[in-house]
């Protein structure tokens, strides 16, 4: 048995070990959007969790895998990988793919039908992220933008199509009145969305340290360890920098938004948390926190209704965290800015039309009394906590 | 003085409230209950097997107010509360003997 | 008979329950309920936006008493329920036809 | 026309509900309360201290009749909740004014 | 030191993380129940739940395992591995053991007495389960049938003896109008169902990957990481399948039936994963997937009522994954059915005849007021959720 | 390559897997308590878990860890460590220290003001923890005490804090009457409850388990491995004998107690799950257990108001493990009493006037009014289950 062999079993197991913390984020994000939805559309949430989770993985593991990774024809055919199992490294890269649906389902929840929006995570699976990973990842031309585990291949890309769907799709009935007025809409479960969050947040662990893919020498396992140090400490810096301006602005500390400066800190640092040392990642996630509270505002005030944050925390923080990379570390501003353009413009504008055709051909929007009876009923014919007497409506 | 109940769908109270609050009625007391009527229950799932829930969801709105405000609280309530399909509720009216606020002990049309 | 409803604060039931069984009042029926009021409700914060609330949480308890019972029965809830702040609540009293106790069905005075 | 509240046992619910569409009185509304009487409250526990829950679930049932229904509903509501063991509940009739139908405007006996 | 020594550590943090996330389960049993009981049942439920990891791993602990696996003794007495610490093998092994009583809890819930119940878990654990794993996996006379992680040994045999105890209890009050029609008792907590299903998915990995043993070389590593590519893939074919049928019946999708489908998928591929390629594990999900929609009615209609599905998704898929073995992968059909048969025959039959011996001597199940008023209160004498009203009873 | 270079790696890729174990233990405390606490006050509590993490593990990463460890300046300055990445093990010490404060934030809530209790946090993770670590673990005056993963180090630590900080709060408005009677305040959420346990307990799998520090070699495999199963056993053993105990004294099964009985084992286990034998955690989680459920109402008797049950499952079972450690292997008894003696009265006494500090400074509790609304409301300003209809105040 020699050295080499037991590398390969070894970062195989790293591998499988990484994919698993990452599919925890299948949990973290289901509980996270079941808690920030009204109890009437926490069934259609979670339905639609679990189907893109399904969908997008199969299939990935059809041709989506291949199409990223230059593989021949289905079913990993054709892909050869050195050092580690293929079968794990696909696994791992699986485990990436539903995340871009995950970080659009909240947005686009409580009015979006189940299954138009499925079919867009055909599209989003099946092209549009093996494409966008093929140029990045898979070594096509935007190979020198440094991205770790995804600010813009994974965040920015989900946070792209989310607008698009929104702009498309519209906001929720009573969001904004007809004197032009924001009215919150509170999230119906603070533990799940707690629960959430925090899952997110261990999934991260799994996404920016796996991404390393190796961790069977010194010097790798020295950068795994550091990946995920440096990870955690975005975060951290995330949920305190958003607790200071929230607690500056209403003397509450409004659990909500500290959890999502915490994912916003999470999401800016995964371009870079190779690259930068420990310090740096306080700054890159206080600001992420900073962008997350400044943004929700600011996307109200166009009327784009996003009843989780996910624009503000994965887009506008998937773009930061790309360039952070550049200011922290010793990588062209140039070469990021126009990777974080190009895939922009191209996911944004094919998810544009993508949406504008599911609407036209099959509908993409629950009609007006569904929408006030919630989507449960309509879409799922399950209510989600049938036994609780409620308030709201 | 009078109590008048209203049995309204639910999405209406924002509505309802608007209306009482236009004609100065700023008093009332609501409640989630559920109603049985002419408006048919909807079906649900579960594992596959479908059944009918035949209470829906209603909002009860309790509202004293004096003798003479009986016909416009009413009015407000129904013109703000119908959408015109089944299931919009009803509203009954009845007798108040005597009203007590707590806080200050005062009694009857004052204590409205 | 009469039916005495009582819109209270939560927090005040226990209070409220001690005083009427003090003075041997022992049936009762409670509910949760929204009040709007004089009472301003309160504010609370969702990502960074406020918003009002102003329907606030209340008790609604409802005791049928004798004829005889009224008004000790209105004077311990008054006394019991009472912080001095405004949102104490309100008392109203109303008159019942009849009573039946399922049970034995026994009726009026006796099923109280 | 009258209003009807019964105080029943939860479980009894759909046999009261069977009881009444049988007689034709097909609107009710009905609501979550709790109830305080002789039927003595269970005794739950939390870290191994017991404690006493006085206030039991019950469900109240409104119905509004026509007064030529009264007695039949009562009779029905009487046998259909009975068990015979304490805390069957009440029944407690009151008179309405008036009755309106939201969507049609339709009063009194008409809005039924 | 000698890369034996290695492959020793590294084979045991494999089997030590394994381990792990099968006892994930722990959790994920748990919410799926709690979720798919009514609210007054629900701490009973939990209460259950957490008895029998307990009571089953310290059965297994004292003599199941010894048992299983021919020690001498008590407490691993005699047991002799080698390439793992017997310590993680004995964690491993003892993290599937409760396994076969958490899938039977679900399905005597809402009326089953605890003690009583736990009762049967102490034979359960310290001789049902420990004699078929020694005539299977412990080398005995079953041992040519091929049974990866448990498609029979344990979800078989959990499934089997729910079906004795669901006959021995009858079924829930209400459940079977007087005019033999179904009455569907809805699932309380829709997302502490999705939390519990998405924890089992995640615990499955563990299951069937460290059912491997080993991964310290390339084939071992090779071979995890396809069993649990391969184990995914059954779950995502389950739950697309279970989408689809249910939608076209229904045009509704129902999300208690897709997670169904999903983990009836994982059951059936558990006995197979390794020794099929990467797409059959789709036709065997696919197939897991329809039986458990097919099969749920057909128990209904028989009056054996099984409050979360149980009987379909892990005996009826056990039962398909243990003969998939043969269809799929070069296994003889005969060896596959005989153990089949052998298990399923003796595990029912003593199965029942302890639950009624249980029955006549301590009672096994609720009278029928408590059963009314639900078991927490009588059973546990705690609420589950005491401050939310209900509406249901 | 060379096998060192391997081990390197393992130890490494072990030290990242308990850490991500026990940072599990952070959506554990954060649903236990959340779950314990009335739905009034679950905002807060689930704001305070949260921010605890953050403000804890920022400190310590800031200066908390080079105190701790003799490094010199900020940031992992000066550390050496030999065997496994420096960043790893900084990852794994960081993990607990959010611990000491978690331990608290039950008994402290539902009157607590959440900044003043960060205001602590900050001295705890800068201060307190760091030099009791560094008096033991850090190889300082108390290195002869043996305590594994911290019976004492943090759990008691935890414990004495927390009741530094009871004694300067006082009991919640309501829960001993005028006439001196105990008014039980149950639980409002027992799923939530059961859930933050069993995540707890498998946390504890890496709490302990990585206080080994290595498995690379065959001995540190096995003794990782034992590490593990004992730890299990004394969870299992505590939650049966608590399970026993309660039934026999109520003849219900209270879920909150048998839980507790299982944490309580874990933290008597967690000083010397290293180096005794297999049957002796059962003694040890059971008498754990047995403290448990006795302490909670003498604690309740001298108005010490503790929610969840802290101080009995933390500080009890804190002391008693680390007794356990002499009287079931071969460490000196005396050595064993001056380390819990020297830091409990530190910890007690420094915490206490830091307590009162705070309180006379900035204030600790919040007022009357607040407390009888909740704390969701003034310190959140969101309410936890804003769509339910709740009947209890
Ligand atoms: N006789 C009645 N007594 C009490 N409540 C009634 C009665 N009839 C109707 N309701 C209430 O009014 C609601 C609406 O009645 P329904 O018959 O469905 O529609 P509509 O009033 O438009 O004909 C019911 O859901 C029920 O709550
Ligand atoms: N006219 C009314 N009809 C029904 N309920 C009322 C009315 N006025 C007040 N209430 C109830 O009494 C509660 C207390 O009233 P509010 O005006 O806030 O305080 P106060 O009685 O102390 O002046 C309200 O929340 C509401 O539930
Ligand atoms: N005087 C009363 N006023 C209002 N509700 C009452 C009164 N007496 C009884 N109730 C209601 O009726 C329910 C049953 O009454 P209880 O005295 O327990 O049993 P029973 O009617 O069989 O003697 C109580 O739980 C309460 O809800």
């Amino acid at each position: 048995m020699d050295a080499s062999n037991l590398q390969y079993a070894l970062d195989t197991f790293f591998l499988i070990f990484s994919a698993v913390l990452i599919i925890f984020m299948m949990p973290g994000f289901s509980m996270l959007e079941a808690g920030l939805v009204r109890t009437k559309n926490v069934t259609a949430v979670l339905t639609g969790n679990t189907l893109l989770y399904a969908v997008c993985s199969f299939i990935y593991l059809i041709w989506g895998y291949n199409l990223m990774f230059r593989g021949s024809g289905f079913f990993l055919d054709g892909i050869h990988v050195e050092g580690y199992s293929k079968y794990a490294i696909f696994f791992f890269q699986m485990a990436f793919v539903s995340k871009t649906i995950s970080i659009m389902s909240g947005g686009v929840s409580e009015r979006i039908k189940i299954l138009p929006f499925m079919t867009f995570a055909v599209v989003m699976s099946g092209f549009i992220y093996p494409l966008v990973g093929s140029w990045t990842w898979g070594g096509g031309f935007l190979k020198d933008m440094h991205d770790l585990a995804g600010s813009t291949v994974i965040h920015s890309v989900g946070g792209w199509a989310l607008l698009a769907a929104i702009l498309v799709l519209g906001p929720r009935k009573g969001k904004y009145t007809k004197e032009g007025k924001i009215k919150p809409i509170p999230a119906s479960n603070i533990p799940l969305v707690t629960l959430g969050a925090m899952l997110l947040w261990i999934g991260w662990f799994g996404f920016n340290g796996g991404s390393a893919f190796t961790i069977s020498s010194k010097d790798a396992a020295d950068l795994v360890a550091k990946i995920i140090v440096n990870t955690n400490t975005a975060g951290l810096a995330g949920a305190i920098t958003a607790t200071i301006i929230v607690y500056l602005q209403y003397k509450k500390l409004d659990i909500t938004m500290i959890l999502n400066g915490a994912l916003g800190g999470l999401v800016a640092i995964t371009a870079g948390a190779d690259v930068v040392g420990l310090w740096e990642p306080i700054v890159i996630g206080a600001v992420g926190a900073l962008l997350v509270v400044f943004a929700i505002p600011v996307f109200d005030k166009f009327k784009i209704d996003d009843p989780v944050g996910a624009l503000s925390v994965h887009l506008v923080n998937g773009i930061w965290g790309t360039i952070a990379v550049a200011l922290f570390a010793d990588f062209s501003l140039i070469t990021q800015l126009k990777g974080i353009a190009i895939i922009g413009v191209f996911t944004f504008s094919i998810s544009f039309a993508i949406f504008v055709i599911i609407k036209k051909v099959i509908g993409l929007r629950s009609d007006e009394e569904h929408e006030y009876e919630g989507l449960d009923l309509e879409e799922c014919g399950v209510e989600s906590y049938p036994e609780f007497v409620k308030s709201k409506y | 003085m009078k109590k008048i109940e209203a049995i309204i769908k639910p999405f209406k109270l924002e509505d309802v409230k608007d209306a009482l609050t236009a004609i100065e009625i700023t008093g009332m007391t609501i409640s989630e209950v559920k109603g049985y009527g002419r408006q048919q229950g909807h079906s649900e799932l579960y594992r596959g097997a479908e059944y009918v829930v035949d209470f829906l969801p209603k909002i009860k709105m309790e509202i004293i107010v004096k003798n003479d405000d009986v016909d416009k609280a009413i009015h407000a309530i129904s013109e703000s509360a119908r959408t015109g399909k089944i299931g919009d509720g009803k509203i009954f009216v009845s007798s108040i003997n005597k009203v007590v606020r707590i806080r200050t002990g005062e009694e009857d049309e004052e204590a409205i």
